[in-house]
């Protein structure tokens, strides 16, 4: 048969590449194989040089980028395992399902870790309400997010939602998961050894999604149904019974090894395991228990959900096989680990595949843009940026609320069951979610953040600033960081500046990442975000972990009694550049200058810390989407209680009331605390800018919005 | 007149059908062992005014297209029936 | 209390249970497997638990309601000993026959998962002794499938026999269509049998039971459970 | 031999069909605005082994009692087809 390297998905020089390693022509199935590991979503081989610029050590990781989560250390030999993962390009053709398997994936993901799925959150970019498809398919990734969440019984704790037009076609789903880990009983991919039997769990293998990484690796076309790989359909049903039987069999100590299965299926995960265990290992496609008849490429190929790869002793097998039973699921030995370094699929007695492990699975040679600085500064109207008059405020306060990302979520987050495993402390709706572990008692923060706005003035200053802003409402809480996760999402690395945003951005977070001490244990890349009506603006989706100290609560977000100072900790205005203000007003912009200070970013970090520890405020809300006004709007909204905040015409500008970028908060004290805040905040900006009660929002003697009037613009009534 | 659409959408050859498969086990489990497969899909049935019979398949295959049916995993059927009162 | 626990293929609220008795009562709960016969030796309460049985294909709890160990539970109440089906349990309940009813799609058509309001009806029960009447409780629901169902001359029935234990409210106690999340008939949270040992919930106690999850309003209910069992003893 | 039992389950009267009047008033909301009625019910379809159409018939009727139909709430019927194959 003539194989065609093109329709594989291979280019020119990848092929000649491959001939070169293998030293003949690659056979068929071989070469299908290779396109799909070669591609880009499987391979990383656009962005492989760029991740290797993150900090991934610290003295907290306990596993870092490369396993199929990274782990770090909760406390009483207690591990959080997590990352995220996109499902993009699934989740365009068909939300529903594409964001269910995005989250039966990437909870397998922290599965294999040998890790109990312990919480989920969600990192949205949606389409605006106003085009009917964007909402169609926001409402079905919504509810398949729910759908597989929910009976899979891990609590979808919190999240992030974003509305632009670039995503009308191009949603966005980043998934994130994290689960709880005895340090001691951690399961790896790295540790085969020949004589090893591979073991198949889970779901019978059809044609579902064969080549979907090939196709995630590529723009979308118009044509939404023609040369589409199968829709994956998941079954959250038979996910829960892996969840338990893996769980079960590792409780026993028979698991060598564990890899799930996701993009390229059985292939990616036996190839990578032997890979890394510098081992080879073969496998029986005849062995692969089957939904229907399929060619030995096809199964090899196969992205068929709810499937995972146990390595273990063949003594053990038995015992596996009958705990897989007693959950219902199909258990099959498939092959096994060889020392030639080969992965090798036979069918029907004879060899269809024989290629090196390490080829299959990191053999991609990386490929390098071009990089280019976007030419066309864009020049943005500065318009006036004096005193604003109540009347403006007042209409510009009521459309931030109202905007879609400010406005109130609980119509998505109460489709999710946030709640199951007990453990969630603060729920969806706050600026940072907790849960606890129930192992140990101890409570973790999470918070996953996006600004493709800011990311689109300054990649590199917009990507440290999206992080900063998963950072900050931890510190506020009490948290201190343990680690970072994220997902990159960018349109089609192969326009050249395109690749430069992506690169400015990667520096960015690294940069953070090195300067604040929190390294990168995982993450996840997802190019290619466009179709024939556009691209999306660069957006980094970051979630950051965090660890409270023993018997510490999290700090309040959202609650004020009406008996406190309000305090501004951070400088006085902000910046309006890539605001929610001036993308509503097109106003202003150049007040203020964007700048990234990891000096004063740690120094708002350890007095954040000491304040929390310290029981000196009683609320602490980051300034971030919307600025100061936002931010207290939030605070009189939950708390149904007014404020007055004492500023003086000239302060009255639009970059104190609605910048954002830095580090900023607003900080409630009650009286008794005022000496020890002070104490604290000494050496930082840091000044007292009103106190709260009464049923209004105010500006001096100047009502802005009644606390009603901003609840109703916030929930859209 | 009034015309009955009587809708079958189900599962498409070679997707998944977890329902019909939890039950197909379930069914055998509880003694059901001539049972080889079971699928499971929705059945809508539409009553509808419409001139003539082809008017009401057509607005019927449409109600498919646009809303009732995601030809990308589901498969569907209609039969029409006039409503004699 | 000796609990059992029982675990369907899809369940998840069970170890949430279990936590919650353990850190109400401190005792220990079983996990009893679906496909057993028979209950442990002393088992006193039973919990099926909530989450999705059979992935909630089908009928929620139609399937786990033909489990194995349903005949053993079945026997347990008809002993008189406490059964709680919480959730998906109330669904294996009523799809068993134990409880009369069922529970439809939510009106919203949407999973819901909240907290709400429910007003204690009746304190005579093993499972309520230690609630007022009229009591408001905050806990938490989370389903798809909550609108309690009863064709009329039935709901009647049960009405006058005043197997009502839960109804949904304002968190002032008022009930009203209006306060009840899912569109259940005559706002029915939670139902018992006749002889009233049997209870199907929709909200979830073992979620209001530890004031760091922001409800103890559960708590009274495993209280009431192991004073009653506890005096059953005794006499 | 193989037959195909072909079940329908549908909300009985009276029982609230809040799926069917969703969608009933979703297609009126997207210009179908011929349409006066909307119910939704299952359809399930279960390959099953008997000697004739009459074993298969029962073994219908008794899963539908058994297990497929909980007829509190739902009405069912059935139509069985020989499989040729
Ligand atoms: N998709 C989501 N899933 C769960 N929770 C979400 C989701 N989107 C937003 N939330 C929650 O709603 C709150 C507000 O969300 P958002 O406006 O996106 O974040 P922020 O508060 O950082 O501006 C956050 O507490 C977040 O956890
Ligand atoms: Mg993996």
């Amino acid at each position: 048969m003539k194989t065609d390297f093109r329709s594989a998905g291979l280019t020119a020089s990848e092929y000649s590449a491959i001939r070169e390693l293998l030293q003949r022509e690659p056979n068929f199935a071989e070469l299908r194989i290779l396109g799909v590991m070669w591609s880009e979503h499987c391979s990383y081989k656009s962005t492989r040089r760029l991740l290797s610029l993150f900090p991934k050590d610290g003295e907290q990781v306990v596993q870092g980028p490369g396993e199929n989560a990274g782990i770090v250390d909760a406390g009483d030999g207690w591990g959080i395992a997590f990352k995220v993962e996109s499902h993009n390009h699934p989740s365009a053709v068909a939300p529903y399902q594409g964001a269910a398997t995005g989250v039966g994936g990437i909870i397998r993901d922290i599965l294999a870790m040998g890790a109990r799925p312990a919480a989920l959150m969600d990192g949205l970019c949606l389409g605006l309400k106003t085009s009917s498809r964007a909402a169609a398919l926001a409402d079905g990734i919504v509810k398949g997010i729910a759908g597989y969440g929910n009976a899979v019984g891990v609590p979808t704790i919190g999240g992030k939602t974003l509305y632009s037009e670039c995503y009308n076609g191009n949603p966005l789903v980043n998934a994130m998961c994290l689960g709880t880990v005895k340090l001691d009983n951690i399961v790896s991919s790295r540790t085969a050894l020949p004589g090893h039997l591979a073991v198949l769990i889970g779901s019978r293998t059809g044609r579902d999604g064969i080549a979907g990484a090939a196709f995630a690796s590529s723009e979308l076309s118009d044509d939404t149904r023609s040369s589409r790989p199968q829709v994956q359909i998941g079954d959250p049903f038979v996910e829960k019974l892996l969840i338990e039987c893996c769980l079960e069999i590792h409780s026993k100590g028979l698991i060598v090894a564990m890899q799930d299965m996701g993009a390229a299926g059985i292939t990616s995960s036996s190839s990578e395991i032997a890979a890394k265990s510098g081992t080879g290992i073969r496998i029986e496609a005849d062995l692969v228990p089957l939904r229907e008849k399929m060619e030995p490429w096809e199964i090899a190929l196969s992205e068929s959900q709810e499937r995972m790869l146990l390595i273990a002793e063949p003594e053990h097998l038995d015992e596996i096989g009958s705990i897989a039973a007693k959950w219902q699921l199909e258990c099959a030995a498939i092959g096994e680990v060889t020392d030639d370094g080969l992965f090798v699929m036979t069918s029907g007695g004879s060899t269809v595949v024989s290629l090196p492990a390490e080829m299959v699975g990191g053999g991609c040679p990386p490929v390098l843009w071009p990089s280019k600085r976007p030419s066309s500064e864009t020049t943005l109207p500065d318009g006036g940026t004096g005193p604003l008059d109540s009347s403006v405020i007042r209409e510009t306060l009521a459309a931030i609320l109202r905007d879609p990302g400010i406005s109130d979520k609980s119509a998505i987050y109460k489709q999710y069951d946030y709640m199951v495993q007990t453990g969630t402390v603060v729920p969806p709706g706050r600026s940072v979610s907790v849960f606890r572990v129930r192992q140990n008692g101890r409570l973790i923060g999470v918070t996953m953040e996006a600004d493709p706005w800011k990311c689109s003035i300054d990649p590199f200053k917009g990507a440290a600033e999206t992080f900063l802003k998963a950072l900050r409402p931890l510190w506020l809480s009490g948290a201190a960081h343990l680690g970072m996760t994220n997902c990159l999402n960018y349109p089609s690395p192969e326009n050249p500046e395109n690749f430069w945003v992506l690169e400015e951005s990667v520096k960015g977070l690294a940069a953070v990442a090195g300067d604040l001490s929190c390294p990168v244990v995982s993450g996840n890349v997802s190019l290619y975000n466009e179709n024939p009506e556009g691209k999306i603006m660069p957006t980094p989706m970051v979630g950051v972990v965090g660890l409270f100290e023993k018997n510490l609560l999290p700090l309040e977000d959202q609650s004020a009694s009406g008996r406190e100072d309000i305090f501004l900790a951070g400088d006085l205005p902000g910046t309006l550049e890539g605001s929610l203000f001036a993308r509503l007003t097109g106003n202003g912009v150049h007040e203020g200058r964007i700048s990234y200070d990891p000096a004063k970013e740690s120094s708002f970090m350890s007095r954040a810390l000491e304040t929390a520890r310290g029981d000196l405020a009683t609320c602490a809300r980051p300034i971030a989407g919307g600025g100061l006004l936002t931010a207290l709007s939030r605070i009189c909204i939950s708390s149904n209680m007014g404020l007055t905040l004492l500023l003086e015409p000239p302060e009255i500008t639009p970059g104190l009331l609605f910048g954002e970028w830095g580090p900023r908060a607003v900080y409630l004290v009650p009286e008794g605390s005022l000496n020890g805040f002070l104490e604290t905040w000494d050496g930082f900006p840091v000044k007292k800018i009103g106190f709260t009660g009464d049923s209004s929002l105010s500006i001096g003697d100047r009502e802005i919005l009644p606390v009603k009037k901003m609840q109703k613009c916030w929930r859209g009534e | 007149m009034n015309y009955l659409a009587k809708i079958l959408v189900f599962p498409r050859e070679g997707v998944l059908d977890t329902q019909g498969k939890a039950v197909g086990k379930a069914l055998g489990r509880i003694g059901f062992s001539s049972v080889k497969d079971v699928k499971i899909g929705k059945y809508i049935q539409v009553n509808l005014e419409a001139k003539d019979e082809k008017e009401a398949e057509t607005a019927a295959e449409e109600m498919c297209r646009e809303l009732l049916v995601n030809d990308l995993v589901e498969d569907h059927s209609i039969r029409i029936e006039r409503i004699v009162l | 209390m000796n609990t059992s626990v029982i675990v369907f293929p899809g369940s998840n609220c069970d170890l949430d249970v279990v936590h919650a008795i353990s850190s109400a009562l401190g005792t220990q709960a079983d996990l009893v497997w679906h496909d057993d016969n028979e209950l442990p030796q002393g088992t006193e309460l039973v919990v099926l638990p909530g989450g999705f049985s059979y992935g909630d294909y089908l009928r929620c709890g139609a399937m786990a309601a033909k489990s194995p160990i349903i005949r053993a539970v079945i026997e347990h109440a008809g002993s008189g000993l406490p059964v709680l089906g919480i959730c998906n349990g109330f669904q294996v309940l009523t799809e068993t026959g134990l409880l009369p009813g069922a529970l439809l799609a939510n009106r919203t058509l949407s999973f819901i998962c909240d907290f709400c309001h429910v007003r204690v009806e009746r304190n005579d029960t093993p499972f309520t002794s230690l609630y007022r009447k009229g009591q408001v409780l905050r806990i938490p629901i989370a389903h798809y499938e909550g609108m309690y169902f009863l064709p009329g001359d039935e709901l009647a029935k049960i009405e006058t026999a005043n197997r009502i234990v839960f109804r949904y409210c304002s968190p002032e106690g008022e009930v009203d269509d209006s306060f009840s999340p899912n569109g259940a008939l005559n706002c029915i949270a939670g139902i018992t049998n006749e002889a009233g040992n049997v209870l199907g919930m929709m909200p979830h106690p073992e979620r209001a039971s530890e004031s760091i999850l922001g409800s103890v309003d559960g708590l009274p209910l495993w209280q009431s459970l192991s004073r009653w069992l506890e005096g059953r003893n005794r006499s």
